[in-house]
């Protein structure tokens, strides 16, 4: 199978008035065709960041701040090989050296995205039928036009809409959307469509608004549909169905989909390679069954050791002690994040840690064993844990608090901060 | 030509537009009394405006031109505020009592110095020492063609003594005071106006007040019909009536005397007096009133504007209580006088667009006592004065009208500025509200009075009985003091027919006044005006404007 | 409980609380120490006098008497006729009307074409010079005094630059229109924009800011919304994301606060109507307090508060009719 | 009462906030400026001097052409001089048209906006929040009673209600001795605070009604709260629930929705006194409309009054920000003036 998409070195930073947050630590993960690739971590590890920088949804004050993108699209690549050269690789083209609105024009046909909580995800105020039909209308006329000027088409006017929202009959949706609106949330499960269509979000259950949300990114056809945690916000008895109407759809439609989630559930389920996330970086990748069966990091040990399992429900679950780190650039040292809450910390992980290759104990680099399919950003990955060299229970306990004479309050800040 | 000018020029065209408009419609015979701008434009003023709005390229002069070869004289007047109907006997206000002036007229009237003239009466006799009589002129006609018929003058004054007669209880019938009623004589073209005993007022109360309506015409109309229409023998007609905003005439072709120079009137006002002036000073109206003098040099320094000033009939006073410590003691009143610099005020405040007053008689005024001076201003002698009285610590308040008087409340801040200055009295100013105050003033009983106020008062009598009487005698209805030698100089004069004897104890009673102080005596008010060079004309004393002494230079 | 049903409940509870205004004014009207016949008669009346003119207006029958003659009176369109001239009082309030609702409605006609997109480019563009600039706008607007803003640009515009006029209202909006369309004649509409200008802006600018402020943090808080995202993620152009669904729900609450500062704009008209001699119901009302005209005074109060109540059944109307979650209860 | 939860937000909000800081400051300087306005002032501020009126501030000396009427020959006629005024570092604001000294007279202003903005708001809550819990509390039929009874009160606009009340009522001033004058350490000041207690109590009475709604809010919610019920059901009185429980805890939205109207208050008293209606002998509001007469002369007189009372109601404003983002109670809107 072959890549869609590879991502290199991805780095996201928020400037917020506390400081400058690092929410996405320089992440690399590659996407293959028709594959779900999951994304696993704690909230505010950066999933979530790391999706919405994929599709370019960073709002201020977020700002990517570097790494590439390679998307496989040879149309693309056709159009760009002689204008930008640099952004163009093959078959394959770097999104981040593109104009903003090409990478605008992807959205819907190239890339779509499934939110967390269905309720906030729709607008309230526009019937549900109409949201879908906006996003088959934008393809529509993504369609309807040559690329290089499509770009420029995205831009629909405030006057257009303020015409099209005062004279009768013109809307930007058109009749043909509408239907296909309807047919695809027809295609996503839901009953009775045509009337469901004209009713608002709020007469939705959840787990039929989260199928209404899918047949919204699906209206374009999407090569790549990220989902982000699409079944936390729903009752368990939802959660399998979506799940189960997310795979058929994904085999029908040959798409690949990235699973951004906090349960191990879910991937274990849901994907075929997963990477793990800390701290605004993956600290592991590998196929489900590398990551389940074989986790280097102690991190990961520690997400699979918080699982209950169903079999043997009587060990106590172990979660992991701590917090995740603020990611405030000015408190993150070079060092690995995971030291002060791991077990297993030793002299060694006060360097900063790059990727290796579980089975060489190689660095993974730029271009470098790129194709190393386990990988870790632990020490553990080349060595063994050495209790010589061990840091102390109190070792980060101690800098703590000294650097941070507010706490525990400012936990809680820092908290809410790490979350935008 | 700046932007300004231009967008005067043409909204002065639209005003005119709209004035020719109505005039038309009114010169055509159909009455014009629900739009308030006729949409039937003629052809001419569409033309005209179109030019003006449009390019903006006209200047004033063409303006002027323009309205020369129209042959139109068109005026304007601004007021402080409308008229409060137009029912000549239903009000009391200088305001109202203008814009009425210029429809309907009296028996008698005054010229701009004061002095009683003939009106619709071509002649007038004190026959009895009860009974004016007034022979009425021939010839005269109403706005609606009929004719004046001395029933109309008797019922018309009657209407004003009579609360049964007209169906109105007129604010004026304190102003005829003394007369009872008026009589056709018959046989004649002459009415007799018959007076409760002596009086020697009634010629002066007739040629201030008694406008003269058709007796028919108020009979076959409601209140509410009379008080928007109009039909007098005046000078000018009635063409447009809206009320609170303007009131527009077109000259009386018919009248008695010879037509007005003006052939088109509005009337409007503006309560700010800047917004007046900058009203003027544009050119979008002729006359204004009440200029305060800091606006004054606006209006001179303009090359098309003038002032016009006159000392008019208004003395502005503080009363003070006669019954309520401290002001029930005489030294202390007097302390107050001393303490206050009249002429400071009026040459600082007034910009000496007024005259400082040591009697409650004005100067000029039947009466008036030439012996008199203001109080001197001496803090040394106040002070003592207050020692004496033995109210050395007084607190005071005074009470003001704020708007009503011109500079009213800053004389009264001055006022009390000045009493400050002394050491052993504080003073401070209350602010009211006019309604309320005069509401306390007025109630007639001295006890609802506030202890120290200011206030003005208007005789357009030119006779110091209307002044003495309501504000300074025991049973006056404004009065805050009562003195018995006072009360019997006041009622001998009543009585008394001989002119010199009258005038000599009237003096006297203004000298027992200055000694007596139950005033702060402050100022004489003035009007000043401000005219347009388009207009010759000059202010009159008693504050009116009488468009029918308008010319064209 | 359908639409229909919702607004008819609305405006018996709306003629509910007319009625209650109404019997408000009226107490308040006697309970009011001073006598209304010491405003109306000449400072130097005799008690005669006073005692006839009680009788003319009715004055010496008993309150209950009054109050069911006034509101029978009412029903008719009847709010008795002026103290001070005699003419029917509705009649004077409603020639008034046309010169407020000019002004409230060039005012707000001027705060939502200003501060819906400035209160949008604000929150779009945060922390950016527009922002500040938007946001210090605001703030000093809502923090001015109108009539001392109105001043100052009469100081400014009409003092010294001689650029528009003080003050007055030389022609209706009705009829320049209806001069302009019958003789072609457009200089009427001149005159009455020149005169309306520095009078809408000043009672404008408090609800710019306001609507600007309201506008920025809602918009702050609709952006930050996941259906925002969820409506740029489905490649939707950026105008649509903003002004068709951010500012659509961002708009819902706005209008709510903006009926209930319906009171502040006649408040501020009033005022603003002082400053300009602006010829409405505000410059009346003030005038017919200050003479103690109180068939004046109860019936600007009574049409005021009227208003108010429907203008706010009708925001009620607006706002079910923007906001599907609304539950007619 | 005040938790140290929400010391935390305050501290935390206002180290994020240049604007809250500059609300504090502005508002501590008003505060200042009005409690020890007789050592600040340097004049009296009612103390007149005729000879030197109108004088500019510093910087904007003026010449301008001054007229005086005389009487000729029995008729008047106008004289006009050009006078050349100095501004003057005795009166850095300048003087008004009595030659009282606009700097005094701003510094004095402070106390009277800031009683009646103080007092008004103090008043309006106590009636709102007794009207509001009783209403919320009790529920039913006293609620509806209440509530109609708001919607009535709300039917008129503020400004107006206000005018009419003090229009008809008349303006009450209370004089309370200035401290510092009685105790001898301003003795050239005026001796009285003069409150215009007609406007404090008529602001109270426009502005209850969104006290009461949001009490009534608060305690329609916390009524019905275990902690609330079990207190009932141990047989405790109203009145002490409502005190113990239910008062306490709606004491934030209160508190934020007080201080908005600290700022609508004080901009309704500029406006009473502009239209001449509070009582008041010193006001901003009082100046302005005693500078308007005199704007094309003497700009400063009208100019000056109005920066004082922009910048009071900015800090008042900001600072009811910074409560209300630290604090967050969920009150939507501006209360209105």
């Amino acid at each position: 199978m072959d890549e869609i998409l590879r991502v290199r070195d991805l780095k996201t930073r928020f400037f917020t008035e506390e400081g400058q947050v690092n929410a996405v630590e320089s992440v690399s993960f590659d996407v293959r065709d028709g594959e779900i690739f999951g994304i696993v971590g704690e909230s505010g590890s950066g999933k979530s960041v790391t999706a919405l920088s994929v599709i370019d949804l960073i709002e201020s004050p977020g700002r990517v701040t570097g790494g590439e993108v390679w998307y496989r699209n040879a149309d693309l690549a056709d159009e760009f090989r002689e204008k930008r050269s640099e952004a163009v690789d093959g078959d394959f083209v770097d999104l981040r050296r593109l104009p903003k609105g090409v990478r605008r024009s992807l959205r819907g046909p190239s890339f779509s995205m499934v939110f967390q909580d269905p309720m906030s995800s729709l607008n309230p105020s526009i019937t549900v039928g109409e949201q879908i039909a906006e996003a088959v209308e934008v393809q529509r006329r993504a369609r309807a036009n040559p690329r290089s000027t499509r770009s420029r088409t995205q831009g629909y006017g405030l006057g257009k809409y303020l015409v099209d929202s005062i004279v009768p009959g013109r809307e930007y949706t058109s009749t043909e959307s509408k239907e296909r609106a309807i047919e695809l949330l027809e295609q996503v499960g839901i009953p009775d469509p045509e009337a469901r269509a004209e009713e608002y979000p709020h007469q939705f259950s959840g787990g039929m608004l989260q199928r209404a949300m899918i047949a919204q990114a699906l209206a374009g056809e999407p090569d790549i549909l990220v989902a982000d945690e699409p079944t936390t916000a729903l009752d368990v008895t939802i959660q399998a169905q979506i799940l189960n109407l997310l795979r058929d759809l994904q085999r029908e439609q040959d798409m690949s989909i990235i699973m951004i989630t906090h349960d191990l559930g879910v991937i274990a389920r849901m994907c075929d390679r997963v990477g793990v996330m800390y701290a605004g970086q993956i600290v592991e990748r590998g196929t489900l069954g590398d990551i389940f069966e074989n986790p280097v990091h102690p991190y990961t040990e520690g997400l699979l050791g918080s699982i209950p399992d169903l079999e043997d429900p009587s060990p106590r679950l172990s979660p992991i002690e701590g917090n995740v780190p603020s990611l405030l650039d000015s408190e993150m040292g070079g060092r690995c994040y995971f030291a002060d809450r791991c077990p297993n910390a030793m002299e060694a992980c006060l360097n900063s840690i790059p990727e290796y290759d579980t089975d060489s104990g190689e660095v993974v680099g730029d271009g470098a064993n790129a194709e190393a399919v386990h990988t870790a950003r632990c020490v553990l990955a080349t060595r063994e844990f050495d209790a010589a060299e061990a840091l102390g229970d109190d070792y980060f306990g101690d800098r703590a608090e000294a650097s941070d004479p507010e706490t525990p309050d400012d936990a809680a800040e820092q908290e809410v901060v790490s979350d935008a | 030509m700046t932007d300004d000018r231009q967008s005067r020029v043409s909204r002065r065209r639209y005003l005119q537009l709209a004035g020719g408009a109505a005039a038309t419609a009114a010169l055509a015979g159909c009455s014009n009394d629900s739009g308030e701008l006729n949409t039937e434009t003629p052809a001419e003023g569409a033309n005209d405006s179109a030019g003006g709005g449009g390019g903006g390229n006209d200047t004033d002069s063409s303006d002027d031109q323009n309205n020369q070869e129209s042959g139109e004289f068109a005026v304007t007047i601004t007021q402080g505020q409308m008229d409060s109907g137009l029912d000549p006997h239903d009000h009391r206000e200088t305001t109202t009592d203008i814009i009425v002036m210029q429809m309907y007229e009296g028996a008698l009237d005054r010229d701009r110095e004061g002095q009683v003239i003939e009106g619709l009466a071509e002649n007038y006799e004190q026959a009895e020492p009860n009974r004016v009589r007034l022979t009425i002129r021939e010839g005269v006609t109403f706005h609606n063609g009929d004719e004046l018929t001395p029933q109309d003058v008797a019922f018309s004054i009657n209407r004003i003594v009579n609360p049964d007669v007209g169906n109105l209880a007129s604010p004026q019938s304190d102003q005829l005071a003394g007369i009872t009623e008026a009589q056709v004589v018959d046989g004649e073209r002459a009415v007799d106006v018959i007076s409760d005993g002596v009086n020697p007022m009634a010629i002066g109360l007739l040629a201030s007040y008694g406008d003269v309506m058709q007796q028919s015409w108020v009979e076959s109309n409601d209140n509410s019909y009379i008080n928007s229409n109009a039909n007098g023998t005046g000078p000018f007609q009635l063409s447009n009536y809206v009320q609170d905003e303007r009131v527009e005439y077109t000259k009386y072709e018919e009248y008695w005397r010879e037509p007005a120079a003006v052939d088109a009137l509005t009337i409007t006002s503006a309560s700010e007096s800047s917004t007046r002036v900058n009203q003027l000073v544009s050119g979008e109206t002729d006359i204004i009133v009440n200029v305060p003098p800091q606006e004054v040099s606006r209006i001179n320094s303009n090359e098309s504007t003038r002032v016009e000033a006159v000392p008019s009939t208004r003395i502005i006073y503080n009363g003070m209580r006669y019954d309520v410590e401290p002001f029930s003691n005489l030294q202390f009143r007097r302390a107050m006088n001393y303490a206050v610099d009249i002429n400071t005020i009026v040459s600082e405040v007034l910009s000496d667009f007024a005259d400082a007053t040591g009697q409650p008689t004005l100067e000029g005024f039947t009466g008036y006592n030439p012996n008199i001076d203001p109080y001197p201003y001496d803090v040394e002698q106040a002070e003592q004065l207050v020692e004496e009285s033995g109210f050395a610590g007084a607190t005071i308040e005074l009470h003001t009208p704020v708007g009503r008087y011109l500079k009213d409340l800053e004389i009264a801040q001055a006022v009390v500025g000045y009493i400050n200055e002394l050491s052993n009295v504080e003073a401070s100013v209350n602010q009211r509200d006019f309604g309320a105050l005069a509401g306390e003033l007025t109630t007639g009983n001295i006890e609802d009075m506030p202890h120290w106020y200011l206030i003005g008062w208007g005789n357009e009598t030119f006779d110091a009985s209307q002044t003495l009487i309501p504000l300074l005698t025991t049973d006056g209805a404004l009065s805050s003091w009562s003195n018995d030698q006072f009360d019997q100089l006041v009622s001998q004069a009543g009585q008394t027919a001989n002119a010199d004897e009258r005038e000599s104890l009237f003096q006297e009673a203004n000298q027992l006044a200055h000694d007596q102080a139950p005033w702060i005596f402050l100022n004489r008010q003035y009007s000043v005006y401000g005219a347009s060079s388009r207009i010759e004309w000059q202010a009159r004393r008693d504050e009116s404007i009488k468009a029918y002494e308008i010319m064209q230079p | 409980m359908s639409f229909a049903r919702f607004i008819i409940k609305r405006s018996l509870q709306g003629i509910f609380v007319v009625w209650g205004v109404v019997t408000v004014v009226f107490l308040l009207r006697f309970s009011t120490p001073g006598d209304p016949i010491t405003f109306i008669a000449p400072l130097d009346a005799s008690p005669e006098l006073r005692q006839r003119i009680a009788e003319e207006l009715g004055l010496n029958q008993p309150l209950y008497v009054q109050y069911f003659d006034y509101l029978t009176g009412l029903l008719t369109g009847d709010m008795g006729y002026s103290y001070i001239s005699g003419t029917e009082a509705a009649t004077r309030i409603f020639a008034r009307v046309p010169a407020t609702v000019e002004l409230a409605v060039a005012a707000t006609v001027v705060a939502i074409v200003i501060s819906i997109p400035l209160g949008v480019i604000s929150a779009t563009r945060r922390h950016e010079p527009a922002d500040y600039a938007a946001t210090t706008f605001s703030l000093a607007g809502i923090s001015t005094p109108n009539f001392w803003l109105g001043i100052m640009l009469v100081l400014v515009f009409a003092v010294q630059l001689n650029f528009l006029p003080t003050s007055r209202r030389p022609v209706g909006i009705v009829q320049a229109v209806e001069v302009l369309v019958l003789s072609g004649n457009y200089a009427g509409i001149v005159l009455w924009l020149q005169h309306i200008t520095l009078p809408a802006i000043t009672l404008g600018t408090y609800f710019t800011a306001l609507v600007t402020r309201l506008t920025r943090s809602g918009m702050l808080d609709e952006l930050g919304k996941s259906y925002v995202d969820a409506a740029r993620a489905k490649g939707l152009p950026e105008t649509l994301v903003r002004y068709k669904h951010a500012l659509r729900n961002t708009l819902i609450p706005v209008i709510t606060v903006l009926g209930l500062q319906l009171g502040t704009l006649i408040g501020g008209a009033v005022i603003t109507e002082a400053v300009f001699a602006w010829p409405g119901l505000g410059t009346l009302v003030i005038n017919s307090i200050n003479t103690r005209d109180w068939p004046l005074i109860q019936g600007c109060l009574i049409v005021i508060g009227s208003s108010f109540v429907f203008v706010n059944i009708a925001v009620d109307a607006l706002y079910a009719y923007v906001n599907p979650q609304v539950v007619y209860d | 009462m005040v938790s140290p939860r929400t010391w935390r937000n305050l501290r935390r909000e206002l180290r994020g906030s240049a604007l809250a800081k500059i609300g504090i400051v502005l508002v501590l300087a008003i505060i200042l400026v009005a409690v020890f306005a007789p050592f600040l002032a340097p004049y009296d501020p009612y103390q007149q001097d005729l000879g030197n009126s109108q004088v500019p501030p510093l910087g904007f000396s003026t010449t301008e052409n001054e007229t005086r009427s005389e009487m000729v020959n029995g008729s008047i006629e106008v004289v006009e001089e050009e006078v050349t005024v100095n501004a003057t570092l005795a009166h850095p604001l300048g003087t008004d048209a009595l030659g009282r000294d606009m700097l005094s007279r701003t510094i004095y202003g402070a106390r009277t906006s800031l009683l009646v903005g103080v007092f008004g708001t103090m008043l309006a809550v106590l009636i709102g929040v007794t009207v509001g819990l009783t209403a919320g509390y009790y529920g039913g039929r006293v609620d509806d009673g209440l509530m109609r009874m708001s919607d009535i009160m709300l039917a008129f606009p503020s400004l107006v209600l206000a005018i009419a009340l003090i229009g008809l009522f008349g303006g009450v001033t209370i004089r309370i001795p200035d401290p510092f004058v009685v105790l001898g350490l301003a003795p050239e000041m005026p001796p009285n605070i003069v409150l215009p207690g007609t406007v404090v109590l008529v602001v109270a009475l426009v502005n209850w009604v969104w006290f009461a709604r949001v009490a009534r809010g608060e305690a329609l919610s916390l009524r019905n709260e275990e902690y609330v019920k079990a207190a009932r059901a141990l047989g405790a009185s109203d009145g002490s629930i409502v005190a113990r429980h239910i008062l306490p805890n709606s004491i934030t939205p209160i508190l934020v929705l007080a201080t908005i109207q600290v700022a609508a208050i004080i901009l309704l008293e500029s406006s009473l006194s502009y239209l001449g209606f509070s009582g008041a002998n010193l006001s901003w509001g009082l100046d302005i409309a005693q500078g308007r007469d005199y704007l094309a002369s003497a700009w400063w007189i009208a100019s000056i009054p109005g920066v004082a009372i922009v910048f009071a109601v900015i800090g008042v404003n900001l600072v009811g920000d910074w409560l209300r983002d630290a604090l967050d109670p969920g009150i939507e809107g501006e209360g209105g003036v």
